[in-house]
């Protein structure tokens, strides 16, 4: 079923957790549809200093978030906008053709959590 | 590693004793049963013998016995077969909220095709009323199709009563006992059952073989065409291996059903009670005692997703099913549980255990060993948890 | 005794080694192809495996295959599924004269229920022309629907000409292929045939397994509904053991196909020819030489009843099949040699014997030593030989 | 599917053949069907000395014709009368149900050979 990328990522996630004071967050799904991803950014100047995230969901949902967190750290933000759900579900090794539609969420997990923190900027502004 | 296989719901392992008998019809007395010759002639006999040990195990005769390719087969020809055989007399359909989709897609099927379908709601336990059944029936109802015990909440349906009130209605009165074949007793003379399906995979018998009770008299339209094979009820090359595994698997079961049943139900409460002591947040679906098949454990665990849960109990060697969307791909999580009025969030984090002739308390401890751990290491994962403890605390 | 089995239509043993990779799914890899965890993992990657197989000896794609629980459901699917997909475009069926049961059986339940059938005719040979076929089109024509070689007869037709035709018409066209599988070169592309039925316990494979080949675009409803396994177009919990086992007797097949062809139809011929020799009155049944299956050998015996024959050859070991209104419990014969031509009398004397993948020159020695000692004892009995014998001297 | 006494007399038939000079001779059945069965009588007084059967037919129909011939043969005619094909397959242990009807004539065969017994006596008469 999953890769072994996947597998990998659901079994070792790559920076779970919260980051206390995060600039910038970003959540998408809901419980009822089963999903839920959250990022935390920590974006220091134009890049991302650090990303950590918290997923309710299936083995897909928890690998890409995992996995977007790995691709996105010490990027610039505009670099991490151009990150899309695919590329993130090619990193792994490709997803079940299923879970393509209803887990592959993480990319836009990050992009609500750099427009979060362009929101909060321009608040601070 | 380890390797418990608690998913005896799904499908069993073939008993030795079944596959061994099954091979001699494989290589050696492998015989077309219509031919005339003695291979054909020993492959008839073994057929036959097949068909009263099923019959022996439900307490039919054994020519309303009809053999099909399995329990999906047997309850589309069951509703499917009385559909095209009354159309005439009704088009009215019964069954309940917490069908298999073998049985609900099916009466899909026919509502789409002009017959009218009622679809009766089931308690928090899973269980249908008597009364709710009764309110449904119409002048024109001509089939109430519904199961015998629920596979996913292992919740025992009143069938007995409902067949009674079938009969007084002269309503054809279908029932799905895939799941209580062996478990619980069965007998489709004292239930008042015109039309039973059972499957062999379920009982330690090979897929691809399964049954339906015809009671005699009880007309049914074929489905399936040709050379006029189980009395022109379902035509095509007998597997007779196969059937005939699934008579001996019928055999054994008749054998071990009271002790296996007694013991399978302690150690089924041994997991529940353990469940609920080791770990919080958590709801157990279905009912509890003699109404609950002796199999069956599902449970709720909140905060968790399903799949995640039984990707994390696999990787340990525990092989387990769940309710939630995500293992079937589609969006909406097990229909059985949301009947029972659970919440989506819930039902996409339960999980379901059951267990079989094989499991030992071993198995059992080394779920409450794991599953533990693994809920945690899941929980920490998970934005909801956080926000519950968060809560909680605040109050 | 020496037991000869020569009824390889009616079915075959299955291959040792198919049979000992199906007794690895049956007690080890049980797992249900549609669960997450590691059992159900492996039976699914078996599964898709033999998908592969079973695609690979047709030319098609795997994803084209849908399992079934045999060449019956697998007509069934194809010919209902057909015109429940199709009926509005039109309601006319073609098939043949020569079609086995489950075509047959099936195309005059359609006509019962408000399709319109063009039986097309066969030749003395029991081979259908292209020509009737084309007569037959009519603007409302959605299927036609046929076999590629006979199962009492051995007559191969002319699909790849019979699929240009309905492909040009933009008809579906489906061939039954359950009796030339394995044994001639079937190839679904170059024939332009979009749904193809076979079978595995003709070709050393398990009984109740088949498949309906389904070219890609095609339209075919479901005929069981269910847990929409195989793509929604077949629900039911998928015989994994016997699928497996299906795919690895096509490898088998497609590895063994040229050569046993070549050794059994040398064997068919002496046994043909030797027939002809040893007995007086008979007559062959089908086409000769490469226009007739490898291992089939139909043969009428004039003023013997069929099975009586059967009986006998029986008692010294020897299983084959006839096509006498007798050894099926009907009143006429064969509807095959009737479609041919031959009259009743003859009909009932008709022999089939049907070589195997395991016979051998000997088996065939045997059947010409014994057969025309059992030929000779019943005529003595006849009062049919008398008359002809006195009719003939009065010459 | 037959059972043995059906099985002994398909295999070891008795009186099989014709009788030179019968008396009385009787058919059933046709080839077009798929059962013939011819039974010849030597008739003497009132008592069947003599009986002899040739059949075209299945199993079934030998059987019965062999079984006929020794349950008649030494019987008065009226006694041989009296016997139905339930009966003779009654004698044979039973036969199977499709066979009851298509095959089981030889009673009959018997009853047209008394007839022809008794036509024939009457033109001599
Ligand atoms: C209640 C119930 N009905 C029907 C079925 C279908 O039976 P089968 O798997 O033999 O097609 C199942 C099993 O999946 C079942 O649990
Ligand atoms: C030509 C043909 N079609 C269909 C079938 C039916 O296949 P099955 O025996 O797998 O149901 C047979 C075999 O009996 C056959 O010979």
């Amino acid at each position: 079923m999953y890769t072994e990328k996947v597998m990998d990522h659901f079994t070792n996630p790559r920076n779970v957790g919260e980051i206390e004071n995060a600039n910038g967050v970003g959540e998408v799904g809901n419980a009822k549809c089963g999903d839920i991803m959250r990022i935390y950014l920590d974006v220091e100047g134009d890049v991302i200093k650090d990303v950590k995230f918290k997923t309710f969901g299936c083995g897909a949902a928890v690998a890409t978030s995992s996995m977007v967190t790995e691709m996105v750290k010490g990027k610039t933000l505009d670099e991490a906008l151009e990150i899309s759900n695919a590329a993130v579900a090619e990193a792994l090794g490709g997803l079940p053709p299923a879970k393509m539609h209803c887990s592959n969420l993480a990319a836009d997990a990050l992009h609500a959590a750099i427009k979060d923190y362009h929101e909060k900027q321009e608040k601070k502004e | 590693m380890r390797r418990v296989y608690l998913d005896h719901s799904a499908t069993t392992p073939v008993d030795p004793e079944v596959a061994a008998l099954m091979m001699t019809y494989y290589t050696e007395k492998y015989g077309n049963p219509s031919s005339v010759h003695s291979f054909g002639r020993e492959a008839k006999q073994a057929l036959e013998e097949a068909r009263r040990q099923v019959a022996e195990l439900i307490g039919a005769e054994p020519s309303e016995v009809t053999f099909t390719s399995g329990g999906t087969e047997a309850d589309n020809l069951a509703i499917l077969g009385t559909a095209e055989a009354l159309s005439k007399k009704g088009k009215h359909i019964i069954t309940t909220a917490v069908e298999h989709h073998a049985v609900l897609e099916t009466c899909e099927y026919l509502e789409k095709n002009g017959f009218d379908l009622t679809i009766v709601p089931v308690d928090e336990e899973g269980i249908v009323s008597v009364e709710s059944v009764k309110k449904a029936i119409r002048p024109d109802t001509i089939l109430i199709t519904m199961m015998h015990a629920n596979n996913e909440v292992g919740a025992i349906q009143p069938v007995a009563e409902i067949g009674k009130l079938a009969k007084e209605h002269g309503i054809v009165f279908h029932v799905d006992a895939v799941q209580s074949l062996g478990k619980i007793p069965i007998d489709v003379k004292t239930m008042a059952i015109d039309l039973l399906t059972i499957s062999s995979h379920k009982i330690y018998g090979p897929k691809g073989v399964g049954a339906l009770y015809i009671r005699k008299g009880v007309r049914v339209a074929p489905r399936i065409y040709g050379g006029g094979q189980e009395k022109k009820r379902r035509s095509g090359t007998e597997n007779t291996p196969g059937i005939i595994g699934f008579g001996k698997a019928c055999e054994l079961a008749g054998q071990r059903m009271a002790e296996d049943a007694q013991r399978l139900s302690k150690l089924r409460d041994k997991l529940m009670n353990g469940i609920i002591e080791k770990i919080d947040y958590v709801k157990i679906n279905g009912p509890l005692g003699d109404k609950r098949l002796p199999n069956n454990v599902n449970v709720s665990i909140q905060f968790v997703e399903g799949e995640s849960l039984l990707l994390s109990l696999d990787m340990l060697g525990i092989a387990a099913s769940s309710g939630s969307a995500c293992t079937s791909g589609s969006l909406d999580p097990s229909h059985v549980l949301l009947a029972m009025g659970l919440v989506h969030e819930i039902a996409h984090g339960s999980l379901r255990f059951t267990l079989g002739h094989q499991n030992t308390e071993e198995d059992i401890d080394y779920v409450l060993e794991q599953l533990p751990k693994i809920v945690d290491r899941l929980r920490m994962m998970s934005p909801l948890y956080d926000q519950a403890v968060h809560a909680k605390q605040a109050q």
